[in-house]
């Protein structure tokens, strides 16, 4: 947006995200000859592109106010539906297209709750979370199924378009598309105003139950695609795929510098978190650390990204009033 | 009407509709599987329930602040891991010395989490997001990704579960489960009985309010970490006890169905409002469903999608008929009524220094 | 014979040993034997023991291996738990030329150089149709408790027992299986289904998984059907011992999976240091194990494998013979 | 005489920064038992600050806080309030899930460890007995009405042994009525001998209520007298710094053509059966009671919560009126009593909340907004409406009141409507933008808008309409008009004592 606070806030800590990445790829670049070789550059995207996909749209989701817990779960179950019909002989571009209007359903079905019925978008997405996964295993039980069609499963090769996966380019093009939407357009600006006080949007004539409404239809019909991504990348799929991904995807988010307050955020601190969890990810990798470490190393630093400026603003001795005080101080000016 | 309203509060109404949906539940189970109605069955489902009974008693402290402890998973893993690596390698621990090895293990998790909401500032989610993966690879790191096993303990541990604290003809209570029902009714009568406990809603309800009146709102969320890494350190051992077999894996996703069974209990996400009953009732719901469904002909797999929407029934009717309740129970008939008389005479400012509270 | 391939101490190759899941002891046992093969080879380079937590999905195998070719690694060991999610990974490692050794778990026939197989598939199947046969001479139902649903060992041996069943009506007719359910080698899920299984009332729970099997026995005395519901499987003598003293296991049978993991090195050591190319009719020393050859895998179209073998039996009358002393440790 | 007794309490050489603004600039305040001492201030002049250090909510820069004439520091609420300083917000601070007698007794300290809930009970219906006022002590405190909130914290800051109690602008939500009671209230608590610090914008209050009044101006000192010895234009002056002529003036409209037409709106539980016209270039004023309906009407004329029946004719069509949104598009604003919560978006800049409405107007090449559009339309309403800032890119939230109220009226006038309701435009903001609020809304009525005028501040209704609706308890209880229109006969309306209800014209 185009706040002078904001951005000089958003500057610093996207500056702040974007040394990482410098420290992370010198560090990674030491640990291995091959780091910069295409191969392991896309594949470091290859690996967790479904969980960046998502992420985009869980950006919109969270600066509006909201959250959506039920991504990963979503995720499972569109990839599940299609392996269930794919099973019972639907052709599979049938599959694709009725997998992904289910995924359009549920997030009428999410969005009504919230936008409508005005419940609170973490309880009702907890529940979705859990309910969403429950359907996927009614589906596939314990089964695991596989064997598409091999166009299927190129989709989700590296070599599908040039060097890159269906994945990297459904990626880049919901980047800029998201990017610009966010930060250009009327339906960017509300959803920043909502997240910021849906009341004086409402009042201000803005359609907030329909904001909220396309954005959960877009994070479910967005999560379907990116479950259907992974299906075509690992060949098969289990009910329980993409399960626990939601933290991941969220703590890509609020790392990128999105208040989970909502309100506050860019796409671009988003895409550097991405690029910085990555990395960091492939490093350790090349580190050869184990998965729970690496995630212990995220973690850490999801919880750095706030704890740093609360000190900052500590040390500058800006007292605030109660915890809903802003990072920046107001100053008046009259 | 007005007496009813007076001594019967929503939450209670709620509460009591929760046992109504269990008993339906039982119910409709006990024409779908032989030989349900059994001791048997008691006991499946209380040793289910019991762990998450007590995770669950630590989560609604903490939410009835405003917050969520979402490690709490990771520290059950770690604590089951930690106390079973002690009583490996030292088989003549006292077990009561192991238990509170355990609880203060938890309590240091706790601590760490709770600094940082508190004192640091951080949103909750945030926190314990962050707490949720590092306590885990810590695990990974500690136990070098080894797993303790059954053997290397001593038998008490093993067969903890299966002991009895009474037995009263058939029915036998098991000291687990006991310990569990214990926890439910001390920290029930926390919340009502001490002024801790009302600081909790306070704070929940209107954190705000509760800075301008001058509670402690940093120390009381804090302590309220504490307790809940505590109260995860006990069902760490209770995981131990129960599963034998601890591996880096312990205690995944634990958090969901805690969080689950305190939202089905009707303890408010936001905080302010919410029983240790209720969570105890959410977690047997949950339980039941969970042993319940496995052992029926239909099929085990369709229990998360139940549970899930079991949640959003819950949340929909919280939202729905919960607030009409509320609403109706706050309607006029109580209103403020000025006596105007009165007023006029000075009002005396000096009251009794002992005021509400009396000394145990 | 004069072309055993014997391995030259002393080179430098980096290996990688990629379980299935971290934390599970068996596959720590392996390791062990590699890092005593890594020894006695006098390998200068690295031996990396890597993977992911347990509870983690058919993928997660992927980004060690990726990370693996990306370090420029001489050797990946793998006992695969993705079923053919993890083939294009090892086919990428095989392109940039890396030997692919699978080991307990194999990958596929592409996208390995070669399977060390700890005994044979079919024989699998034989053992535990055996067991179960003489825990119900009368006859019977039985359940599995299997580890996941993608883990290709696992799968085989159920299809094996399933072939051995069917294909001997007269000596087993009797045994029903009447259930598969996966515990993902976690002892909660494990637990939990094992309970389901003894609510569905089955007479003996086969888990060809040593967490299966452990907390198969821990539900089965905690429910006080000791006896009652036989549980028998895949199980390490360590875990298994109280369980069976209280008679709330059965028989099991294992491999030494030290010695699993000593194979499996050597023959990646002689890969990747060029001593041999893996193909069939090669034939070489490993150490201490002897000599091996390898072969065509007659359970998996075009496989090639490395046949350790044998199994032991471990069965309650002679616990005094395989009791183990817990002190020794 | 008052200044031969003893000073509770001395403020001396009080100063606090923030970033750039000194919001406090070595200012002095004393205390004496047994006097309500008023505080005026234009908006911004550092009232609030003060207040929030001597609560321990903020901690001073510098100078020093002297009780019974030993000096104290105070680093959070539960140490002020052992120094027997508590204070009362505009907002009241209730914990709405607690019960009426908990609210009262939560920071209570080191009186034991077990709640003793009888006991509790019995003393909170003392408290409130004394207080003359019967609230059921055991009810939650959800959905109580604001005075009976603000009742409550009088009771809690009595349970504490109060020797200082502040009162920032207790008064801005209360009607009439509530406000005499609460004065009731003050002046026995006064007569106990306790200090009160009394703040308010609303001048008569203060001369009715205070015993004495210090004025700040821009965070410094400028004039502490006796309640007796100032009047409205002194005081006026010390606050603003120079003199001001009448602050209503009303040109009398030339009325034009019927805009809006009402008949038998009725929203269940909230209002029923109001019927009003509204014609161009004239102001219809609202008066009431606070929670007299009128905001509810409002909201139902602008499509927040439509109403359940009745007619509403626009422009001579009938229109159901549904949403916010199509309520702008018909040309009508609503200018919210809650500016912080309804009016803006506080994190914002100026500029996007003044096109929010129309946003859809200031989309270019491929729907993306016109920056630069937008921004001219900021700075000619920032010129037009005089709103004092840099940039036009600042944070609504780091304007005074009266400059967001000017903010919101710019984003609602931007919408070129023909229909504008404003509710409580004026409350909370001081003179000076008062009186520019006032100017502006005569000029719009001159230009042929027209305007709805909801007010609890009756002088103002009074000198700002052409007509008067009153309300009360959600009944329409006459249109005055003319001579009519005159405090007591409003008054008496609102009160529930007038006549049967008179349609004009
Ligand atoms: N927390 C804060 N951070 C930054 N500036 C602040 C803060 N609080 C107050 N200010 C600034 O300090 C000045 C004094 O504000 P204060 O709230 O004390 O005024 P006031 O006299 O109470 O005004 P009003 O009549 O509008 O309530 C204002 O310029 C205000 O913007
Ligand atoms: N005690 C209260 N607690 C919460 N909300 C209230 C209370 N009283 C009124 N409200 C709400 O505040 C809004 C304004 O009330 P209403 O329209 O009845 O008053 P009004 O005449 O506009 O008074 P004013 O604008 O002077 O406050 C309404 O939406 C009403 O439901
Ligand atoms: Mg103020
Ligand atoms: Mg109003």
């Amino acid at each position: 947006m185009l706040q002078n606070r904001d951005w000089s806030w958003l500057k610093t800590w996207e500056a702040f995200l974007a040394l990482i990445l410098v420290i992370v790829i010198i560090v990674n670049s030491q640990l291995s000859e091959f780091f910069f070789g295409t191969d392991n550059l896309i594949n470091v995207f290859q690996l967790s592109i479904e969980k960046v996909i998502v992420a985009i749209i869980m950006t919109l989701i969270i600066i509006n106010g909201e959250i959506d817990l039920s991504v990963a779960s979503m995720m499972g179950f569109a990839a599940s539906l299609f392996a269930w019909l794919f099973e019972r002989g639907v052709a599979p571009e049938l599959a694709i297209l009725i997998t992904m209007i289910v995924g359009v359903v549920i997030g009428l079905f999410n969005g009504v709750w919230v936008a409508y019925f005005g419940l609170p978008s973490l309880a009702v997405t907890l529940a979705g979370l859990v309910g969403y996964r429950g359907a996927a295993r009614i589906l596939l039980e314990d089964r695991s199924v596989g064997d598409f069609p091999a166009w299927f499963d190129s989709l989700g090769q590296p070599d599908w378009l040039g060097p890159f996966s269906a994945g990297i380019v459904v990626f880049a093009i919901l980047f800029v598309i998201f990017a610009v939407i966010l930060h250009y357009s009327a339906f960017g600006r509300y959803v920043y105003i909502i997240g910021n006080s849906r009341d004086a949007a409402r009042y201000a004539g803005v359609r907030v139950r329909q904001v909220k409404m396309i954005l959960f239809v877009l994070s479910a019909t967005i999560s379907s695609l990116a479950g259907l991504l992974i299906a075509s990348r690992l060949g098969s799929v289990r009910a329980n795929q993409a399960e626990g991904f939601e933290l991941d995807i969220i703590t890509i988010v609020l790392l990128g510098g999105v208040s989970i307050f909502g309100g506050r955020g860019t796409i671009i601190g988003v895409g550097l978190s991405i690029l910085v969890v990555l990395n960091l990810r492939n490093g350790m990798g090349l580190a050869n650390y184990g998965g729970n470490i690496q995630t212990s190393v995220v973690g850490t630093l999801l919880i750095l990204s706030v704890l740093i400026p609360n000190m900052a603003q500590y040390l500058q001795r800006f007292e605030g009033f109660g915890r809903k005080q802003k990072l920046s101080p107001s100053s008046s000016s009259d | 009407m007005n007496t009813i309203k007076r001594y019967l509060r929503p939450e209670q109404i709620r509460e009591l509709s929760l046992i109504v949906i269990i008993v339906i539940a039982l119910l409709i189970f006990g024409t779908q599987i032989n030989n349900y109605f059994s001791i048997r069955t008691f006991n499946r489902i209380s040793a289910s329930v019991m762990i998450i009974t007590v995770l669950a008693v630590g989560q609604t402290l903490v939410v009835l602040t405003r917050n969520i402890d979402l490690s709490v998973g990771s520290i059950v893993g770690l604590t089951a891991y930690v106390a079973g690596d002690i009583i490996s390698k030292n088989n003549d621990l006292d077990p009561l010395l192991l238990v509170l090895i355990a609880m203060g293990i938890g309590a240091g998790f706790g601590i760490v989490n709770g600094l940082l909401v508190a004192y640091g500032n951080i949103p909750a989610v945030i926190v314990t997001l962050g707490t949720l993966a590092i306590y885990r690879g810590l695990l990974v790191e500690i136990s070098n990704a080894q797993s303790i096993l059954v053997s290397n303990m001593p038998d008490w541990v093993g067969d903890l579960p299966r002991v009895n604290l009474l037995t009263i003809g058939d029915f036998e209570l098991r000291v687990l489960v006991a310990i569990a029902i214990a926890t439910v009714i001390l920290f029930q009568l926390m919340l009502t009985y001490l002024p801790y406990g009302r600081r909790l809603y306070a704070i929940g309800s209107n954190p705000e309010a509760a800075h301008v009146a001058g509670l402690p709102a940093r120390r009381i969320v804090f302590i309220a970490y504490i307790l809940s890494g505590a109260l995860a350190g006990l069902a760490g051992f209770m995981f131990l006890a129960r599963f034998g077999t601890i591996t880096v894996g312990a205690g995944v996703g634990l958090e969901l169905q805690v969080v689950a069974a305190v939202v089905v209990g009707g303890v408010n996400i936001f905080g302010g409002t919410g029983t240790m009953i209720g969570a105890m009732l959410g977690s047997v719901l949950i339980g039941t469903l969970e042993q319940s469904l496995i052992r029926m002909n239909i099929n085990e797999f369709w229990k998360d999608a139940l549970l899930g929407l079991f949640i959003l029934l819950a949340i929909v009717s919280d939202a729905l008929i919960l607030n009409r309740l509320r609403d109706l129970w706050t309607s006029d008939e109580m209103e403020l009524r000025v006596d105007s008389e009165k007023t006029q005479a000075p009002v005396s400012i000096e009251h009794k220094e002992t005021g509400h509270v009396a000394k145990p | 014979q004069d072309d055993v391939v014997v391995a030259e101490p002393g080179q430098e190759v980096d290996m990688v040993l990629l379980p299935k899941f971290l934390g599970i002891l068996v596959f720590d046992q392996a390791h062990e034997g590699a890092l005593e093969a890594h020894e006695e080879l006098e390998n200068p380079g690295t031996l990396e023991f890597v993977g992911p937590g347990p509870g983690e999905g058919a993928d997660a195998q992927i980004p060690f291996i990726t990370s693996a070719v990306t370090q420029g690694v001489d050797a990946i060991m793998i006992s695969n738990n993705g079923g053919e999610v993890v083939e294009p990974a090892t086919i990428e490692a095989l392109e940039a030329g890396i030997p692919v050794v699978s080991w307990d778990s194999p990958v596929t026939a592409e996208g390995e150089t070669v399977f060390i197989a700890q005994v044979d598939f079919d024989e699998t199947g034989q053992v535990m149709a055996d067991m179960a046969l003489k825990l119900l001479p009368d006859g019977g139902t039985m359940a599995i408790l299997s580890a996941t649903p993608d883990a290709t060992n696992q799968n085989e041996w159920i299809e094996a027992l399933q072939a051995v069943l069917a294909d001997d009506p007269e000596t087993y007719g009797d045994i029903e299986l009447v259930d598969i359910v996966y515990g993902n080698d976690q002892s909660e899920d494990s637990y939990n289904e094992a309970l389901g299984l003894i609510d569905q009332g089955v007479d003996l729970i086969m888990a060809p998984t040593t967490v299966g099997i452990a907390a198969a026995a821990k539900a089965v005395q905690d429910e006080g059907l000791c006896g009652e519901v036989l549980v028998s499987g895949l199980g390490l003598p360590a875990e298994m011992q109280g369980f069976v003293e209280d008679g709330c296991a059965q028989d099991f049978a294992l491999w030494s999976f030290v010695d699993l993991g000593y194979l499996t090195y050597y023959t990646a050591y002689l890969l990747a240091t060029d001593a041999i190319e893996g193909e069939v009719g090669e034939t070489f020393e490993a150490g201490r194990m002897g000599v091996y050859t390898i072969e065509e895998d007659p359970t998996r179209e075009d496989g090639k494998r490395v046949l350790m073998g044998p199994f032991s039996i471990f069965s309650p009358e002679d616990i005094d013979n395989w009791r183990v002393e817990l002190d020794e440790e | 005489m008052t200044d031969e007794r003893k000073p509770i309490l001395t403020i001396n050489g009080m100063s606090k920064r923030f970033g750039a603004t000194q919001a406090l600039d070595k200012v002095s305040l004393t205390l004496y038992p047994g006097e309500v001492h008023a505080l005026l201030g234009e908006n911004g002049a550092g009232k609030s600050t003060l207040i929030k250090i001597m609560t321990g909510i903020y901690q001073p820069d510098e100078g020093q806080m002297l009780l019974d004439g030993k000096p104290i520091e105070i680093h959070n609420t539960a140490q002020a309030q052992s120094h027997g300083i508590a204070a009362i917000y505009q907002e009241p601070m209730i914990f709405p899930d607690l019960n009426v007698a908990e609210n009262i007794f939560i920071s209570h300290q080191g009186r034991g460890a077990i709640v003793n809930w009888g006991k509790m009970y019995r003393d909170a219906e003392d408290i409130l007995a004394k207080l003359g006022v019967h609230i059921d002590v055991r009810r939650q405190a959800r959905g109580l009405t604001l005075a009976a909130q603000q009742t409550v914290e009088i009771a809690k800051a009595l349970s504490l042994k109060t020797r200082v109690l502040i009162m920032d602008e207790p008064t801005a939500s209360l009607s009439a009525h509530e406000v005499a009671q609460l004065f009731r209230l003050v002046r026995n608590l006064r007569d106990q001998g306790v200090a009160i610090l009394f703040i308010s914008h609303r001048l008569e209050e203060v001369f009715e209520i205070s015993d004495r009044i210090t004025i700040f101006r821009d965070g410094q000192f400028v004039s502490s007298n006796l309640a007796s010895d100032v009047t409205t234009q002194s005081a006026i002056h010390d606050m603003v710094g120079r003199d001001m002529e009448s602050f209503f003036v009303k040109d009398k409209a030339k009325r034009g053509e019927l805009l809006l037409s009402v008949r038998g709106l009725t929203k269940y539980g909230k209002f029923s059966d109001i019927s009003f016209d509204v014609y161009h270039g004239e102001v219809l004023g609202f008066a009431g009671l606070v929670g007299a309906g009128r905001t509810d009407v409002a909201l139902a004329l602008f499509g927040i919560e439509p109403a359940d029946e009745g007619q509403i004719i626009f422009d001579g069509e009938p229109i159901t009126m549904t949403s916010p949104a199509q309520a702008t598009d018909l040309g009508i604003a609503y200018v919210p009593e809650d500016r912080r919560e309804h009016g803006l978006v506080l994190p914002m800049s100026i500029a996007s909340n003044i096109t929010l409405p129309i946003l859809k107007k200031y989309l270019g090449r491929f729907g993306l907004v016109n920056y630069t559009a937008e921004h001219e339309t900021a700075e000619a309403y920032r010129k037009r409406l005089s709103i004092r800032t840099n940039s036009v890119d600042v944070q609504a939230n780091d304007l005074s009141g009266g400059n967001q109220q000017k903010v919101v009226l710019s984003k609602w006038l931007n919408t070129n409507p023909r229909l504008l309701i404003l509710d409580e435009p004026t409350r909370g903001i001081d003179v000076g933008a008062k009186a520019e609020v006032h100017s502006i809304v005569n000029q719009l009525a001159q230009d042929g808008l027209g305007i709805i005028l909801i007010s609890s501040d009756l002088p103002e209704v009074l000198a700002m309409s052409d007509r008067v609706l009153v309300m009360r308890e959600g009944q329409q209880m006459g249109i005055f008009e003319g001579d009519e229109i005159d405090q007591e006969v409003i008054m008496t309306a609102a009160m529930g004592q007038a006549e049967q209800t008179r349609m004009s014209s």
